[in-house]
C-alpha cells in the first residue's frame, strides 16, 4: 500500500487542471437534453478530442493517450471538481467503446473508436424494449440475416434510447435467431439512425425536455460488418458493457465528491435556517463519508484490477450506493432550500446563486435507481452471485 | 369520545371526490398545467356551483359554515386529484380569515359572499411563505405588514411571477405599499389572524399531501398489478410488495394524526399549533414516500412526463416546504416536547392542559 | 368527531389512578422470566383481579366490568403510565381470551376464563412447531380422535411457547385430521401441561433466560372437551386470535407512549452529550410523533369498530408500525447512553438511573419485529390484502 | 499510488484467520464467556505462541514492528472470529504506546519484550473510555492522570467490575493514586501518546466492528440457505435477499474507509484523526445492520441463548461506543468537515495537506 502519487500522476493532474482553467465555458451550458445544449456539449466534447482529454485511458492510435485507471481517476477528479459540463456522448464512449476494444475486430475499432473519442458519431443506446426493461433477455427485435449474408435486416422497437433523437447511431441486442428465447440468440449491432425504415419518437423526461427516444425498426437494413462478435453471442458481449456501466466507469467518484462539497457549502451558507431541523447536518455529514467512501472504494478497485481481479458482483454494491447517496444528497439540498426548493433554476426569484442546479439534479437523481438495471436487480445480483443464496 | 367522522362526513367528502373525478380528470389536469394562467375559470366555476367556495363562510353569510375537522376531509380529495387551483387559499384560509375580521371592516361581508359564490379569487401572502401562490390571478390578496393584516384588490400590487416545478402552482413575489385604506386588522388582532391562516394554511397543505399519496399508491399498485416482467406482474414481487406495504402504513398513521389536528384547530385547544405541525410532518413524509416508491414501481416510465404519476409527484414535493419547511414545523415540535414540563406519554393525546 | 371524555370515562380513569397510585409496587419485580419474578407477576395479577381490574373489558360474570374498548384504552394509558408491571398471563388473557369468548361453549368459558383473568391458570401458547414458524401452516404435530371419541391423543413438538416451563396449560393448533394438509384439518386445543407425557425443555433467550420452552407431547389425552371450536376448524378459530394479537389487543399504545416519555427525559438529562450526534434529537421527536401517531390510530380504529367495523389487513400495519418503532427508540436510548449503554442494569455502575431498563427493552425491541408473525410476512398480508397486489 | 495490500499481508491475515478458526470456535467461545474470569490463559498463550502479542512489538525488541495497515487486516480477523481476549489493546494499542515512551523510563523495553512473548497483559485507560477493559485480570495498567501517562501494577490499584452484555468484555472502575513512580510521560508528550492511544483503540474496534459485520453476515447466508419455510429456503425469498445484500453493500464501502484509516496513522497525516473516526462510523454501521437483518434473518433462532450469532451481536452492539461513542466521532468529523477551507471534494482523497 503507498498512497502517494507519482510525479507522472502529479504532472498529469497539473496539465489537466491548468487545460480546463484556461478552457471551461465561461458560461453555463443549456441542457444537453435540448439540441442547443446538445451541440455546445458536442463542440466542448471536440476541444477536449483536440488535446487528448476526451478518453484519456484509449490508446493514442485510437485518439486517447493511454492513460492507466489511476490516471483516469485523476483526470475525472480534475475534470468534475472544476465543475466541467456533463459528457454528452458518455454512452458511446464507456459502454460501447470497452465492447468494442475487447469484442470489435480492428477494422471496427479503426473504423468507429476515433469518431466517437471526437464526438463526430453521437451514440444512444438500444437495449430497453416495451417489454423487456428490468427483464432485458425478452427482446423481441429481430435481425435477421440476408439470403447472400450481406446485412440483416431489421424491425422492431428500442425505447429508453437517450438523446437518441439528437444521435447518430445506434447500439444494442437484436434477436438473429428467431426461434431462440431469452439470452440466446441475440446479435449485438451498429444501426446508422439515418437508415431508411427507422423512425425516432422523442420521450419526454420528468423535466420535460426530450431526454429519451423510442425507435421504430421497420425492414432495416444494417450490413453485418456493423455486428460486434459472433453471431448469437449479443448477449456475452452486451453483459461485458453491462458490467462496465453498473461499475466504475460511468460512475467515477469525483462527480459526487464535487456534490458533497456543493451541498456542504450550501449547508454552511444557510446554517441558521438548516439546523432548525437537526437531521440535515447529519445528512451533510454522511454526504463527505460516503462520497468519501466511494472514492475509496474505486481507488481499492482500481488497484486490484491493476493487480489482474475482475470486477464481478460487487459492481452492483456500487450501483446501488452511488444511485442513493445521489438521491439523499440531492433531497438534503431540496430540504434546506427549503421553500425555494420547488422553484425552477430559470425562474428569477431562483437567480439566488444557491439554489442553482439542486432542482434538476433532484429530478435525474430520481432515475438512478431504476437506470442501468433497478436497484431491486441489483440486489439480486448481489444476493445471488456475491453471497450465493438461491435463486 | 368518539374519534371518527359523522357518515354525513364521509357522505359529503364522497360526492365531492365522485364530482373531482370526472370534474379534473388527469387529461384536463395536463391541459390546465401546460396552460399559460394555469388555471382554468371554468373548473373555478364548477367548483363553484358545488359550493365548495361556500364551505367554510358562515351560514348567515350564504355559506355551509364547515368547519377544520370537514376541511381535513376536503383536502385530502383536492390532493387526491392534484386539481390545479387553489381553492383552499380562498375557501379556507382566506374565508375563516376574513370571517373573523372585526364586524366594523365594512367589506367584510361583500368579501364574504363573494367567496361563497365563487366571485373572487383570494391569495393570502403569509409571511412564512417567500411567495404569494396565485397572486397575480387574484382578485384580492390579504398582504401582513408587520402583524398588520392588509386587504388589497389586485390593480394595486406588482406581481413578479416564480415558476415552480409543479405547473399548477402559480407564485408570485408581490410588491405593494401598505395604506390606511387597505388595512383591515393590526396589533394583537392581527397576530391572531395571522396564526390561525398560519395554521389554516399548514393544515391545508397536510391534507393534501395526505391524498397526493393515497393517489400516487393507487397508481403504483395499479401499475405493478398490470406491468409484467419475467413473465409475471411486477406487483407479485416482493421487493414491490414492500415498498408499497410502507407506503401504506404511512398513510395508516398519518390520517389520525390529520384529523386529530384538524379538530384541536376547530376548537381552538392551546396546543393546536403543535398538532397542526405533526400533522404537516407526518402526511408530507407519507407523500415523499409514496412519490419515491411510486417512481420506483412505475421504472423508467415513471420518469416521463406522459406518465400521470409525474403530476402528483411534483406537486408533493413543491408543497413539502410550504406553509413552513420541515425546519419551521421541527422546531414548534421542539418547543413543546422538550419544554419543561411539558404533558407528554399516555393519557395526553386527548386531554388537553388549560 | 367528539374528542372528549364522558364523566364515567374520566371517574374510571380516576379510580383506576387512584388504585394504582396506592397498591403498586414499591420494588420492581424480577424478570418475569424466571421463577421468582414470574411468581411476582402473577401474585401482581391477583391483586388486580381481585380490584377487578385484570381484564375491565371482559363481563362482570367472567370476573371483568364489562369495559368498552374506549375505557380499556385507558386503563392501559394509566397502566402504564404509572409504569405499572408487565402483564405476564396477556398471552392467554389477550390471545385464547378473545378466541374462548367468540368460539368457546359456554361450559368451557366458565371454566376457564374467569381462572384465566384471576391468573389461576397460566397460559402458554402452542402455535410454532420447528418447521412451523413463519408458515403456520406447516404444522404437524398431530391430535387423534380416540375410537370412543372421548379424547384426542397429542404427539409432536411445539416450540417458542413464552414461558412455557412456570405455565399451567397450552393453547394451540393440532393435525386432527393426518390426511389434511396446510390450513386443513386442524383443531384448536387447550393441553394442561400437568398432563402425562408431556415435556418441557425450556429455551434460553438473548438475556439468557428461559423466556420461552419446546414443549414435546409423547402420547398427550386431551379430552374433547378441551377444543375450541369443531373438528377440523381450528385454522379459521386460530386467526381470529391472531388477528387480535397483531392488532390492538397485545399491543395498546400506552406502553410506547410511556417509552417515549423516558426517552425525552432521557435526552433532556443527556442533552450535552446527546447533541454531539445531532440524529438524536430528530430520533427523540420522532419517537414522541411516532408514539402519539400509534395512539391516535388507536382511537381511531376503536371507534370505527365500536361504530361496526372490522381490523381487516390494517392491523398488519399495527404490528410493523410498533416493532420498528419500539426498536428505534430503544436504538436511540442506547446511543443516548454511549458508554453506559452495554452496561447490564444489574451492574453497579449502570445504577444511575437513567440508564435502568434500556438495555433489556432493547434486547426485547430486536424480537418484535420477528414474532406474531414477521415484518416480512405482515408485508406481504399488506400488499396481498390491503392493497390487492398478486400473490 | 497502490491502494491495496501485499500479497504478504493478505497470506498472514489468512494465516491468523486459519489459526483463529480452530482455536476460537464458537464452543469454544461460550465457554469462555461462561466463565468466571472471561478469559482463557490457554488461548493467550496460543495467541502469543503464533507471535501475535508482537505484531507491533519494534524488531529489535522482539516483535514483527508491523504497522496500523496490518493490524487493519488483524483486527478483522478478532472481530471476525470475535476471540474473547482484549488482544488488540495489549498487542496494539499498549504496544504501541510503550514503544513511543522516552528512551529514559528504564522499564520500557522490559515490558516491551514481555508483551512480545506474551508475559503480561496490559489494560489501556484511556480517558475517553469510563471503564476500563481488562483492569481486573490486566498485570500492567497505563492510566491517565491529566496528561500524564502512568504504568501502574496491577497491585496498586482497585477494580470494582461491570458487566457488559458482550460477556467477552470484562470492564472495571479503577481506583489509584498517582505518584512520580508510575508517571512515565506528561505535558506534551502526554498529550501526544493519549491522542495516538485514541486512535489506535478506535481503529481497532473498527476493525473489530467490520469482521463481526463479516462474520453475521457469513452466518445468516448461511442459516438463510439452509432454514426451509414454504417449501423453500428463506433465502430464496427477495425480502431476505435485500436485506442481506444491504449488509454486503455497507461491509464494501466500509473496508476501503478503514485501509485509509490505518495508513494515515501510520504515516502520522495531519487528517489522521478524522479518517479514524470515519472509519469507526463506517465500521459500526455495518456492524448494527448485519446484527439487525442477521436477527432478523434468522427469526426466533436469532433471539437465543443457543445459537452463535448473538455472542456477535452482543459484541458488535458493545463495541459501538467504546473508544469514543458516535457523537464523539462525529464532533470529531464535522469540526474538520465544516472548517473554513476544508480541502473537500474531488482530488483530497490522498492528497494531504501540510
Amino acid at each position: 500500500m503507498d498512497l502517494a502519487y507519482t510525479p507522472k500522476q502529479r504532472a498529469f493532474r497539473a496539465e489537466v487542471r491548468a487545460w480546463l482553467a484556461n478552457n471551461l465555458p465561461r458560461e453555463p451550458f443549456a441542457s444537453c437534453d435540448t439540441r442547443e445544449g446538445f451541440e455546445q456539449h458536442r463542440d466542448w466534447e471536440r476541444r477536449l478530442f483536440d488535446a487528448r482529454l476526451s478518453m484519456v485511458m484509449w490508446p493514442e492510435a485510437l485518439g486517447g493517450r493511454g492513460c492507466d485507471l489511476i490516471e483516469w481517476l485523476i483526470f475525472e477528479e480534475e475534470y468534475y471538481g472544476a465543475g466541467a459540463p456533463m459528457r454528452v456522448n458518455q454512452n458511446g464512449q464507456l459502454l460501447l467503446g470497452p465492447t468494442l476494444m475487447e469484442f470489435g475486430t480492428e477494422a471496427q475499432r479503426n473504423r468507429f473508436l476515433p469518431r466517437m473519442a471526437a464526438s463526430e458519431d453521437m451514440w444512444a443506446q438500444g437495449w430497453s424494449e416495451p417489454n423487456a426493461g428490468s427483464d432485458m433477455a425478452a427482446i423481441t427485435s429481430k435481425a435477421i440475416l440476408s439470403q447472400d449474408g450481406s446485412h440483416y435486416v431489421l424491425n422492431g422497437q428500442k425505447t429508453w434510447s437517450t438523446r437518441a433523437i439528437f444521435a447518430d447511431w445506434l447500439f444494442g441486442l437484436f434477436r438473429s435467431d428467431p426461434a431462440s428465447s431469452r439470452h440466446h440468440g441475440l446479435s449485438y449491432l451498429l444501426v446508422p439512425l439515418d437508415a431508411p425504415g427507422v423512425t425516432i419518437r422523442p420521450i419526454q423526461a420528468l423535466n420535460g425536455k426530450p431526454a429519451f427516444a423510442e425507435i421504430f425498426l421497420d425492414d432495416v437494413k444494417v450490413p453485418v460488418d456493423n455486428r460486434i462478435g459472433d453471431e448469437g453471442e449479443g448477449w456475452h458481449v452486451a453483459m461485458a458493457t453491462a458490467g462496465f456501466e453498473r461499475g466504475l466507469l460511468l460512475r467515477s467518484p469525483a462527480r459526487y465528491q464535487y456534490t458533497a462539497r456543493r451541498l456542504v457549502e450550501l449547508y454552511k451558507a444557510n446554517r441558521a435556517t438548516a439546523d432548525r431541523d437537526p437531521s440535515l447536518r447529519d445528512a451533510v455529514l454522511s454526504a463527505w463519508t460516503h462520497t468519501e467512501a466511494y472514492a475509496l472504494a474505486a481507488y481499492h478497485t482500481v488497484g486490484r484490477l491493476a493487480k489482474g481481479a475482475r470486477i464481478g458482483a460487487e459492481a452492483s454494491t456500487n450501483k446501488i450506493f452511488w444511485s442513493e447517496l445521489d438521491l439523499r444528497m440531492h433531497e438534503t439540498a431540496m430540504r434546506i432550500l427549503g421553500p425555494r426548493a420547488e422553484l425552477m433554476t430559470d425562474a428569477p426569484h431562483a437567480a439566488d446563486a444557491d439554489a442553482a442546479g439542486w432542482l434538476d439534479g433532484f429530478l435525474f437523481a430520481q432515475a438512478g435507481s431504476i437506470y442501468a438495471g433497478t436497484n431491486e436487480i441489483q440486489r439480486n445480483i448481489i444476493a445471488e452471485r456475491m453471497l450465493g443464496l438461491p435463486k | 369520545m368518539d374519534f371518527t367522522f359523522t357518515d354525513d362526513q364521509l357522505a359529503f367528502r364522497d360526492a365531492v371526490g365522485r364530482f373531482l373525478m370526472t370534474e379534473a380528470a388527469p387529461e384536463m389536469l395536463r391541459s390546465v398545467w401546460e396552460s399559460n394562467s394555469g388555471r382554468s375559470p371554468e373548473l373555478r366555476s364548477r367548483l363553484a356551483a358545488q359550493g365548495l367556495t361556500a364551505l367554510s363562510v358562515p351560514e348567515d353569510k350564504g355559506g355551509l359554515g364547515m368547519d377544520d375537522v370537514a376541511w381535513a376531509l376536503m383536502t385530502q380529495e383536492l390532493g387526491y386529484y392534484a386539481i390545479p387551483d387553489s381553492l383552499a387559499d380562498t375557501a379556507y384560509v382566506a374565508a375563516g380569515l376574513v370571517a373573523a375580521l372585526p364586524s366594523e371592516v365594512p367589506a367584510r361581508d361583500r368579501w364574504l359572499s363573494q367567496i361563497a359564490v365563487g366571485d373572487i379569487r383570494v391569495a393570502v401572502g403569509h409571511p412564512v411563505n417567500p411567495l404569494v401562490a396565485d397572486a397575480r390571478s387574484a382578485d384580492l390578496l390579504l398582504l401582513a405588514h408587520g402583524d398588520e393584516v392588509h386587504a388589497v384588490p389586485r390593480a394595486e400590487v406588482d406581481v413578479t411571477v416564480s415558476a415552480s416545478i409543479d405547473l399548477s402552482r402559480r407564485l408570485g413575489r408581490v410588491s405593494w405599499s401598505p395604506t390606511a385604506a387597505t388595512r383591515v386588522a393590526n396589533g394583537e388582532a392581527g397576530r391572531a389572524l395571522w396564526a390561525d391562516a398560519l395554521d389554516r394554511g399548514t393544515l391545508a397543505v397536510a391534507g393534501q399531501a395526505l391524498g397526493l399519496a393515497r393517489r400516487m399508491l393507487d397508481l403504483a399498485v395499479d401499475y405493478a398489478a398490470q406491468r409484467k416482467q419475467f413473465g409475471k406482474p411486477i406487483g407479485s414481487f416482493q421487493a414491490v410488495k414492500h415498498h408499497l406495504a410502507d407506503v401504506a402504513t404511512a398513510i395508516e398513521f398519518a390520517k389520525p394524526v390529520l384529523y386529530r389536528a384538524a379538530y384541536a384547530l376547530a376548537h381552538g385547544e392551546p396546543g393546536a399549533s403543535v398538532r397542526v405541525s405533526h400533522a404537516k410532518l407526518a402526511c408530507c413524509d407519507a407523500a415523499w414516500l409514496a412519490a419515491r416508491h411510486g417512481i420506483q414501481v412505475h421504472g423508467a416510465m415513471g420518469y416521463t412526463w406522459e406518465v400521470d404519476l409525474q403530476m402528483f409527484m411534483k406537486r408533493a414535493w413543491a408543497l413539502d416546504a410550504s406553509w413552513g419547511d420541515r425546519g419551521f414545523h421541527k422546531s414548534r415540535l421542539a418547543e413543546a416536547i422538550l419544554a419543561d414540563g411539558a404533558a407528554l406519554g399516555p393519557g395526553h393525546t386527548f386531554e388537553v392542559q388549560a
